[in-house]
């Protein structure tokens, strides 16, 4: 079945391929395609794009050759005598062309990424049209080569250097014992509460560590926070039930809560039960979820990691159950209706500095201080850029002009 | 010349209807209260949409991308698969991670699969520190990086301008300075932090109230979708 | 809340109110609009112009990226994005290749394929002017691989058919080979993912819709990293008024997105009714509080 | 041995991936895309592992008979009707080379009947937490409540006609207070430097979080040095 499609397709997929370069002239060149001036133009001919070069493709892993040209001066937009540019290649300078690449008028590029590395490669670019092609204007030799080095990123670099550098720096001092100082974050002040709540009541503590996977950092930071919880939950003797919709998140949060009931000196209370996988659909978890909830009526609901959609629909099904409900995702769409039907809500970083602040690790704390000397260097260059930015603009001063693009370029990306 | 499978039938398409119908119903029920009609539903679904995502799984990644690798001549005679000329053996390593994850199911050898996480993880580490550091960090200090004045003919438009120039400057900083962790909140750091929270509140406000039409049309979506069951009833 | 059994007055009972109450208000202002068909027209904004402009100024036979990462649960608000564009993208004679991050997503192209390519562009040909290219998984992990190569994840199209056989992959090779990526979503992996692997590592323009939800979101990223978008059926309706006016002939057709604004607009008003109701029952509460 | 060929896996892939983004040679731009390319394929393996630990916690409920144990078999039953539609493509049109959801399957029949509806339906449940959320939260406590709150209502009469005509008579001068014009203010200003600032945050925690990881010193979720 597959090969006779396959079969039927091959033919068709050519000819279509010949329509589309200019079927007429591909007629008047015979069988081959190798380009060369139409002797016989029916009126005047196609003027041929200008300045044809091609180089080695920068800051890639070899095999790309960029060519350029300038347009042809019939290409006069969509409705001009040019339809399009036909682009050969060959690996000698005078025979041997074969077509590339067929693309639109207008186009004044194009990269041809299936050029061999270390091999001399000639290139000829025509203008099309429905009656007669132009001549082709060639380019070349050139070889394509990988870099060892993309150097647009090189800013990123030193960026990252900086920061990895600020992070390293701190989590060493805290290794060593330094004192960091951490401000309050009040949900988490809150949690202590929140579990002793339930412990009082004899309900559960329930906790959703999102509906991402291990893939997204956030889920990461809510497994270090749920270390955090099942710790209290194992000491205060109080039921902890973690519906997950992954199934690595299931084998972590196991793995995690298990060490922490070990931990707290209360392995006997561990159960693999405690995590549970419902399903990766992200409303049939939310179904279910809610399920639990108004079954179980937990007394705490943590929301800790990436959410979507879902947050609100738990969040109002926590709040209908009278639970206390502390949330914390670095998802800016969902936040506000955390902030909106939550108790408490831990804001964007709030929630990767969590676990540095529970667990007073002073290596998290001292990576924490590092964020933040990532936050100071951020806000001195936009004071710095904005400064040199408006004194530019109001002085017309061009040493000002010239150093605020410096500074901007220094934090572009491409 | 072939037949309209049964599936596609007229009066198939009717259950199917009446059948999404009353599991739509049976999901509303649950704003009034828990009961046995949205138990069913979640239990249903549930099911049904692990086995959805292991199938769609199987179907485009596993045998295309994997099986077909591996086993290009068999696998291209049987499925609908276009394959290369050679086997790629180096897709043995997905291969095997993939199967140390599921030791998970046999308690004795779950700590195998900790290398197929600890893969995931790496994976999640690296591309994440690059993508988040140029999209979310280098490239949004650079956008605030604007020139607080810009020259305009209108007095009225070049004040206003100055005004939402300094309000995103300002805004972005006292939020930053919220975000501060290592240094107390008091003094005019405290004040700064404290006009970082009303722009969040700000930005948080307008999310909510934007995202309310995104809810509705849901709504509308399903809400369309039960008149025109019962218009097909009458 | 024993206070309030104590002297429930009428505004600390409307204070209180029992949350199926306004269940029931809202499902009635959605429904009622939609028996009697009330519709509105909403004129194009600067942000969904510009992403028209972008579209409009592309050389005819430009390569059009649509990703369709969605399912049917935001499928009204999203399906009418993907109906604008392409009749947008088709009209100009644009190439458009349909691909999915989500599994979701293939149905939902489909669909568009089904409904509005084929019956109203006859003329044009599958494999030379679209392409059904389907899903596959790995979220954010696959536009880092489309970006390098993205022949070696999509080695056929959704049919199963030998991509190589099709005219219109002739010079596809990676994602930068593409003029615009016009990515719809409505979530993780969606229109940001594609500004983060694909628009700011390959220098390709990115443009695109996403719901309501997402949008605010976006706007960091607009004008620099997005040429723009549309946010939530407003968006869609927006363009679909930017197309009106392009191309006269959509003034009669059906456009999904203006006619389902009517419930919209009861149903706002029904909640900023009660946002008043509500404010205005917490200052008499605050107030009588005050004199004891 | 049990946690430190995990760490190593994870600060080897981990650093390709990072060294690739500056190091385009060989064989950094062949991890990069094969790491990708592998990620996928494990992830499918993980809705299996997903699927089987679904299973078990059902049939160990139905085997117990514990309570709500038909509701279990209820999961049980869809999960094998759909798994048994999908994987042997039943009623699929040109057998085993057609696609596993064509019209006419039995697949894409379950899907149509009940995994859409039900998924709409679940997500349609918003519009009226949304309202209920509104009702509760938007009230002017405090300050903060307070420009949550009118920034919300200014949004929210947005696409309303009593947001035009409440203030669509503005004098000139006036016209940035418009409605329309206000909401779109809101939006690109105060909502886009508390968004971005966000952002910076987020990246920042990301990227330490990230480093952690790939350095070994976030670790709990390898769990214990014990066995299993």
């Amino acid at each position: 079945m597959l090969r006779k499609t396959g079969m039927r397709s091959t033919p068709t997929a050519i000819v279509l391929l010949l329509a589309a370069c200019s079927l007429p002239a591909a007629v008047a060149a015979g069988a081959g395609v190798e380009p060369q001036a139409v002797s016989q133009p029916a009126r005047q001919p196609l003027a041929p794009p200008g300045g044809v070069r091609a180089y080695d493709t920068g800051n890639d892993a070899g095999g790309s050759i960029t060519i350029e040209w300038d347009r042809s001066p019939d290409d006069t937009g969509p409705r001009g005598r040019v339809t399009g540019y036909e682009v050969f290649r060959s690996e000698s300078q005078n025979s041997g062309f074969e077509s590339l690449m067929c693309l639109p008028s207008g186009t004044t590029a194009c990269i041809d990424n299936s050029a061999v590395d270390g091999v001399e490669y000639y290139y000829r670019v025509r203008a099309t049209s429905p009656d007669a092609p132009s001549v082709a204007v060639g380019a070349g030799p050139v070889k394509s080569s990988g870099q060892w080095f993309n150097r647009a990123r090189l800013n990123l670099v030193v960026i990252a250097a900086i920061l990895v550098f600020a992070i390293v720096y701190y989590i060493i001092q805290g290794a060593k014992g330094k004192d960091l100082y951490i401000r309050k974050i009040s949900g988490l002040e809150a949690v202590d509460e929140a579990v002793g709540r339930a412990t009082e009541m004899g309900r559960p503590v329930l906790f959703i560590p999102g509906i991402q996977d291990m893939d997204n950092v956030q889920t990461v930071a809510g497994m270090t926070i749920l270390a955090n919880i099942a710790k209290r939950t194992a000491t205060y003797e109080t039921a902890l039930d973690v519906p997950v919709s992954r199934s690595i998140v299931m084998s972590t949060g196991r793995e995690t809560v298990k060490q922490a009931y070990l931990e707290a000196g209360r392995p006997d209370l561990y159960s693999d039960d405690i995590v549970h996988y419902i399903t990766d659909e992200q409303f049939g978890y939310v179904a279910a979820v809610d399920g639990i909830m108004v079954r179980q009526k937990p007394a705490a609901c943590f929301y800790l990691g990436a959410f979507f959609a879902e947050s609100l629909i738990l969040a109002e099904t926590g709040n209908s159950i009278g639970a206390i409900q502390v949330a914390g995702t670095a998802m800016p769409t969902q936040l506000p209706f955390f902030v909106a039907a939550c108790d408490y809500t831990l804001i964007g970083e709030e929630l990767f500095a969590a676990s540095a602040y529970l667990s007073k690790d002073r290596m998290m704390m001292g990576s924490l201080k590092g964020q933040d000397a990532g936050k100071a260097v951020a806000m001195l260059f936009i004071l710095a850029g904005v400064a040199v930015a408006t004194l530019a603009a109001a002085t017309g001063n061009e040493t000002l002009a010239g150093l605020g693009e410096w500074l901007r370029q220094f934090f572009a990306i491409n | 010349m072939e037949d309209t499978p049964i599936l596609a039938s007229p009066l198939a398409q009717t259950i199917s209807l009446w059948i999404a119908a009353l599991l739509t119903l049976m999901i509303f029920s649950f704003l009034y209260k828990d009961n046995p009609a949205y138990k069913f539903a979640e239990h249903l679904f549930v099911g049904v949409s692990a086995a959805y995502w292991m199938t769609v799984g199987f179907w485009t990644t596993l045998i295309p991308n994997l099986m077909a690798k591996l086993f290009p001549s068999r696998m291209g005679t049987i499925f609908p698969v276009a394959v290369g000329n050679r086997a790629e053996y180096f897709y043995i390593v997905p291969l095997v991670f993939g199967i140390l994850l599921l030791t998970r199911l046999y308690s004795r050898l779950a700590w195998l699969s900790r290398w197929a996480m600890a893969f995931i993880i790496g994976f999640a580490a690296g591309t994440n520190f690059t993508r988040y550091l140029q999209s979310d960090f280098v490239t949004q200090i650079h956008s605030t990086m604007i020139p607080l004045y810009e020259p305009t003919g209108n007095i009225m438009t070049a004040v206003g301008r100055i005004f939402s120039n300094l309000v995103v400057v300002i805004g972005v900083v006292c939020a930053l300075i919220y975000f501060y962790f290592s240094k107390p909140h008091e003094g005019s750091f405290g004040k700064a932090a404290r006009v970082g929270i009303w722009v969040l509140m700000a930005a948080f406000g307008a999310s909510f109230g934007y995202t309310v039409m995104a809810r509705v049309s849901l709504l509308t979506g399903r809400m369309s979708f039960l008149i025109t069951w019962v218009q097909s009833i009458f | 809340m024993a206070e309030a059994n104590t002297g429930s007055t009428w505004f600390e009972r409307l204070g209180a109110l029992d949350r199926r109450v306004i269940f029931l208000l809202i499902a009635l202002a959605v429904i009622i609009p939609l028996v009697v068909h009330y519709t509105t027209t909403i004129p194009a904004s600067r942000i969904v112009l510009d992403l028209y402009e972008a579209v409009e100024n592309l050389p005819s036979g430009s390569k059009v990226l649509i990703s369709f990462d969605y399912g049917p649960s935001t499928a009204p608000e999203n399906q009418p994005m993907a109906t604008a564009f392409t009749r947008h993208c088709l009209e100009k004679g644009h190439k458009i290749y349909l691909i999915a991050l989500w599994a979701t997503g293939p149905r939902q192209s489909q669909q568009l394929i089904d409904e509005v390519i084929k019956v109203e562009f006859p003329d044009k040909v599958y494999g030379e002017d679209y392409i059904h290219l389907g899903y596959k998984a790995g979220n954010q992990g696959l536009i880092n691989a489309l970006l390098s190569d993205f022949n070696s994840m999509y080695t056929s199209d959704l049919a199963g058919e030998d991509i190589e056989g099709f005219p219109m992959m002739e010079g596809i090779g990676t994602l930068k080979d593409f003029d615009i990526i016009l990515a719809i979503g409505s979530g993780f992996p969606g229109t940001k993912e594609w500004v983060q692997f694909a628009g700011d590592p390959g220098d390709i323009p990115v443009g695109g819709g996403t719901t309501a939800v997402m949008a605010p979101l976006l706007y960091p990223y607009y004008p620099k990293q997005m040429l723009g978008f549309l946010g939530g059926l407003q968006g869609a309706a927006e363009y679909e008024a930017a197309l009106m006016n392009g191309y006269p002939k959509y003034r009669t057709m059906t456009r999904r997105a203006s006619t389902t604004m009517g419930p919209q607009v009861t149903a706002h008003l029904v909640i900023v009714g009660f946002i008043l109701i509500g404010n205005l029952t917490y200052l008499m509460e605050r107030r009588k509080k005050r004199k004891y | 041995m049990k946690r430190s060929i995990p760490l190593l896996i994870t600060f080897l892939v981990g650093v390709a991936l990072i060294v690739a983004m500056f190091i385009p040679h060989w064989p950094f731009d062949v991890l990069n895309q094969n790491f990708s390319v592998f990620y996928d394929i494990i992830a499918v393996f993980a809705f299996i592992l997903g699927g089987g630990n679904l299973l078990k916690v059902h049939i160990r409920k139905v085997q117990r008979k514990g309570g709500d144990w038909k509701y279990s078999l209820v999961t049980i039953i869809g999960f094998f009707l759909v798994l048994g539609a999908g994987l042997l493509k039943i009623g699929v049109p040109g057998g085993w080379s057609g696609d596993y959801q064509a019209t006419g399957s039995l697949f894409k029949y379950l899907y149509d009947s009940a995994f859409q509806p039900l998924q709409a339906t679940m997500f349609s449940l918003l519009a009226f937490f949304v309202a209920s959320a509104s009702y509760r939260a938007f009230r002017a406590k405090t300050r903060e409540a307070t420009i949550l709150l009118v920034a919300a209502f200014i949004i929210l009469l947005r696409p309303t006609p009593l947001g035009y005509y409440l203030t669509f008579w503005l004098p000139e001068p006036l016209q940035f207070l418009h409605v329309p014009n206000l909401s779109t203010w809101i939006l690109s200003v105060p909502n886009m430097a508390g968004q971005r600032a966000i952002m910076i945050g987020i990246a920042l925690g990301i990227v330490s979080t990230s480093l952690r990881l790939i350095l070994g010193i976030e670790r709990s979720y390898l769990g214990s040095e014990g066995k299993g």
